[in-house]
């Protein structure tokens, strides 16, 4: 069985995995087939339905990525402001960050040598 | 483009900047020099005329579809020489003991006999070739930039 | 003989390395900034080529050499691979910087970016 | 054939550059032989290092010295050390070539049709195949200053790949950022290797690490080796450059600049393991590399979230995945010295962050493709122009969902499997880590699910009517990286035991890294 992954602590079989997915695969088919058969393409039935309202273009309808997770940001304002104050985008900050993070490891590892 | 003295003068002088660039590339395996130098040198006569002349009148001159096909000529060469040795090792030197290039260089003060050294002289005239047409190409595209040209495809 | 102090060529070197640090990240101007890189390559050739030197040995130059010991050429040949590289890499900023001018019409870092964040 | 594996080594570095240039000779005659022999000399490569693969997990390391009278000769006659050019090449580095052979061929294909309207395209397959020579060439070589020469093959050419497209002002600009930090950063190897010469006159790793005594020189020399190395694979804080450069190369280029960000990674695995080993302050090193690890997880993913541009957004999480293994691999550091705990977790630890290493250089390229197949086809980068396009690109939005799921560790693809070995293994030495990396991991998933709704989802927009699938080549190379993840998925214990380990084992073990140069003086 090589499919099994023994880390020492437990074990992953990724095959118990697939077959849950073909089994719930095949149960989702026989829920589909449940539904209505009297469903006829390219009439109204395709329409979007929005309580009666007039349906607005493809393009507005579409929610685009700026919109997505504001909440996230917004509370995570403070960080963001933070973190993009570094990225710059001047490349002689990045050597700047360079030369300091080389200059700060010399000294954690002589430092750490003395001790 | 600079004054008629000027441009005499760079047409006489790129013959010596020449022969004394492959003198280079010559003795490449007994003296300081070899491949990137001594074609370093021939380049600088390019800059030179280059500069005494426009980049339009050199561009006539130095097609860059041919400086291409002798750049990688020289590289070919260069790959084609290490792996005429792989019978043994790759890099191995073919030619060390056989009439072409076989001998092994005095050491002592002398002028230096240059059909020595097996295929290391053989790889400089390669890296040469290389240098030469790589880095005119580069100078030319540089000058020919900064004239607000762009080289042919 | 009179030599040179041992020690000479590294200060150099290390000033040199110095000198080309402060122009990368303080001068704004990319044609500075190439001059930077180009100047700390010239610093660690040097100290490469400084490497090389052993009191009293004579050059590995076959024709011309003396009676004595000769220094073994391998910094030589590592400062010689370093020079190559380093017009390639030249060469290259080079070509860049033209491109950004082009494009730009600026050759201060700042201004010419167009990615941040 | 045993010739054949001889030489493997050197054919695998020397046939890339014999058809790199090759390549503009045979491109001048015809475009579709060009192609032809790009594609032929990548699989012969590919099918060379599973070879050598092979022939290294049962004869153990192989050691070639260029120009020697014979390949085993390691000093010559008259020498006391080595000084020759010397490969050598362990089960690490094959597991890299192996990687790296097939994102490679990935790529290649991918240009194709990636590329087709630009011009200069002999010059493209020149530089891309002269990458693949320095990629090689970093992981194969066992002497500093060749690891030297063969990062700056691999940076130059990247370089000119990521602004070979010269229309755009902002390739240019990315390129140039490359340029300037690869530039610096292997100058700072140039030094670091002058620094330890100075010492010991010696240049090889195997040599090197016999006699290395850890002074304060060699300390300095290590900080500028692990510094310069880790400012190339994309370590937070110094990642700034990487997104900028990573999100405007062709597609097919930034795929292979991760695995050379990886190149970059096993180098400094190499330094750490190889040449310092056991002389190492082996906690206090593996503790820099697991903070640097954990801020770069951090850091990259929630960076990634805020991106609108789709390689940018990419980009970070390459930062962010980079993370995971710093920190698999600094755990096994940190413990390097202590036998019980290595074996007791370390080496799982190790493992981990390798195999995590295989997974990333399958999903990561796939994804950076996916996202190259949406700016081919809809010339943006920017998800917030884009909608609805799983309409028109069905393949391409399978196989975004096929890297998501990996790269979010979703079981049962490969992710998950490497990260469950990272988080059970690295939970004995700090929880702290497991839970940063489970957490990192769903921010992943919220991440990608954003952009692929951005992209894929919703009603077909108006402007991208006559957006179609891309074309063959496109999803030929696509589909090479998703069978390998598909392979690894469904066989997780045969590539641990058969390459992860082996590879783990290698770097732990210094002592049959030396023996195999010094060994081997007649």
């Amino acid at each position: 069985m090589t499919a099994i992954l023994e880390s020492g602590y437990a074990f992953w079989n990724p095959i118990i995995w697939i077959i849950v997915f073909i089994v719930v695969g095949i149960m989702v088919y026989f829920f589909r087939r449940q539904g209505q058969k009297e469903y006829k393409k390219d009439t109204d039935q395709t329409q979007i339905f929005l309580c009666g309202e007039e349906v607005p273009e493809a393009g507005e309808r579409h929610i685009r990525v700026g919109n997505i997770y504001w909440g996230f940001f917004e509370t995570l304002k403070e960080y963001y402001t933070q973190v993009l104050k570094i990225h710059t985008g001047i490349i002689n900050d990045y050597i700047l960050w360079f030369v300091g993070a080389m200059a700060l490891s010399v000294i954690i590892l002589l430092v750490a040598g003395l001790g | 483009m600079l004054s008629k003295i000027v441009r005499t003068a760079a047409n006489q002088l790129i013959v010596f900047i020449a022969v004394f660039g492959l003198y280079v590339i010559a003795h490449g395996h007994i003296t300081p020099g070899g491949g990137f130098q001594g074609g370093a040198i021939i380049v600088s006569g390019v800059v030179m005329l280059l500069v005494a002349f426009s980049s339009h009148e050199i561009k006539k001159g130095l097609r860059e579809r041919v400086l291409s096909v002798v750049e990688s000529s020289g590289a070919l060469v260069f790959i084609i020489l290490a792996f005429a040795g792989i019978g043994t090792v790759f890099f191995y030197n073919l030619l060390l003991g056989t009439p072409l290039f076989g001998g092994i260089p005095a050491t002592g003060p002398g002028p230096g006999n240059i059909w020595t050294g097996g295929i290391i002289p053989l790889m400089n005239f390669a890296v040469g070739l290389k240098v030469i047409a790589g880095l005119s190409a580069v100078v030319l595209a540089l000058a020919l930039f900064s004239s607000g040209e762009e080289v042919e495809e | 003989m009179d030599y040179i102090p041992l020690d000479f060529p590294f200060l150099a070197a290390a000033l040199l390395v110095g000198i080309s640090f402060y122009i990368i990240i303080f001068k704004k101007n990319l044609t500075k900034l190439i001059m930077g890189v180009a100047m700390l390559a010239s610093g660690v050739n040097l100290f490469l080529v400084a490497l090389g030197y052993r009191a009293g040995a004579n050059a590995p130059i076959y024709t011309d050499v003396p009676e004595g010991p000769m220094v073994m050429s391998i910094p030589q040949a590592l400062t010689l691979t370093s020079i190559v590289i380093n017009v390639a890499v030249l060469a290259l900023m080079l070509t860049m910087v033209i491109h950004i001018y082009r494009h730009t019409g600026t050759l201060d870092s700042e201004k010419s970016r167009k990615m941040k964040g | 054939m045993a010739d054949l594996m001889t030489h493997g080594a050197i054919l695998i570095i020397a046939i890339p550059l014999l058809a790199a240039f090759l390549t503009p000779l045979v491109g001048m005659a015809s475009q579709k032989a060009r192609n032809i022999l790009v594609v032929v000399s990548l699989l012969f490569v590919v099918v060379l290092v599973f070879a050598l693969a092979r022939d290294i997990s049962i004869n153990g390391i192989h050691v070639y010295t260029l120009g020697a009278t014979a390949p085993e000769v390691t000093t010559p006659g008259n020498f006391i050390v080595p000084v020759r050019i010397i490969l050598e090449v362990d089960g690490m580095s094959m597991l890299m070539a192996m990687l790296w052979s097939i994102v490679s061929l990935a790529a290649a294909i991918f240009s194709f049709s990636h590329i087709a309207n630009e011009t200069g395209q002999n010059r493209f397959y020149t530089l891309l195949l002269l990458m693949v020579t320095g990629g090689f060439g970093m992981m194969f070589t066992g002497d500093l200053f060749n690891l030297f020469v063969f990062l700056e093959i691999a940076s130059i050419s990247g370089a000119a790949l990521i602004a070979y497209r010269t229309k755009f002002a902002d390739t240019q600009e990315g390129g140039f950022k490359y340029i300037v930090v690869s530039a610096i950063a292997s100058l700072m190897v140039l030094f670091a290797i002058g620094l330890l010469y100075a010492q010991y006159n010696l240049l090889n790793i195997g040599a090197l690490a016999e006699v290395i005594q850890y002074t304060t020189v060699d300390k300095i020399a290590l900080a500028l080796l692990l510094i310069a190395f880790t400012i190339k694979a994309g370590m937070v804080p110094l990642h700034l450059w990487f997104p900028d450069a990573y999100s405007v190369a062709p597609a097919s280029i930034t795929g292979m600049l991760v695995i050379t960000s990886h190149a970059c990674m096993y180098a400094a695995f190499r330094v750490c393991f190889s040449l310092y080993g056991n002389m190492l302050d082996a906690p206090v090193v593996g503790w820099i590399l697991i903070v640097f690890g954990l801020l770069s997880m951090f850091v990259g993913v929630t960076m990634a979230i805020f991106q609108k541009d789709v390689m940018r957004f990419m980009s970070y999480h390459a930062i962010s995945q980079l993370g995971y293994m710093w920190v698999g691999v600094g755990v096994g550091l940190a413990v390097l010295g202590n036998a019980e705990l290595l074996a007791t977790y370390g080496r799982d630890a190790m493992s981990g962050g390798i195999f995590h290493i295989l997974n990333h250089a399958m999903y990561k390229p796939l994804l950076f493709f996916t996202g190259g197949a949406l700016f081919h086809m809809t010339g943006t980068r920017d998800l917030s122009k884009m909608g609805g396009l799983a309409h028109k690109m069905k393949w391409t939005a399978i196989l975004y969902i096929i890297g998501t799921l990996s790269i979010s560790g979703i079981p049962p693809l490969n992710g998950f499997s490497s990260k469950i070995l990272i988080y059970e293994s690295v939970y004995q030495f700090n929880a702290i880590l497991t839970i940063t990396g489970i957490v990192v991991s769903i921010l992943t998933l919220a991440s990608f699910t954003k952009a692929f709704h951005s992209a894929f989802m919703g009603a077909e927009l108006p402007e991208y009517g006559k957006v179609t699938e891309v074309p063959k080549s496109m999803i030929i190379g696509m589909a090479i990286l998703a069978a390998g993840i598909v392979f690894i998925t469904l066989f997780p214990s045969l590539v641990v035991d058969r390459a992860i380990q082996p590879a783990a084992d290698a770097l732990i073990n210094q002592g049959a890294y030396i023996d195999a140069i010094t060994g081997a003086i007649p």
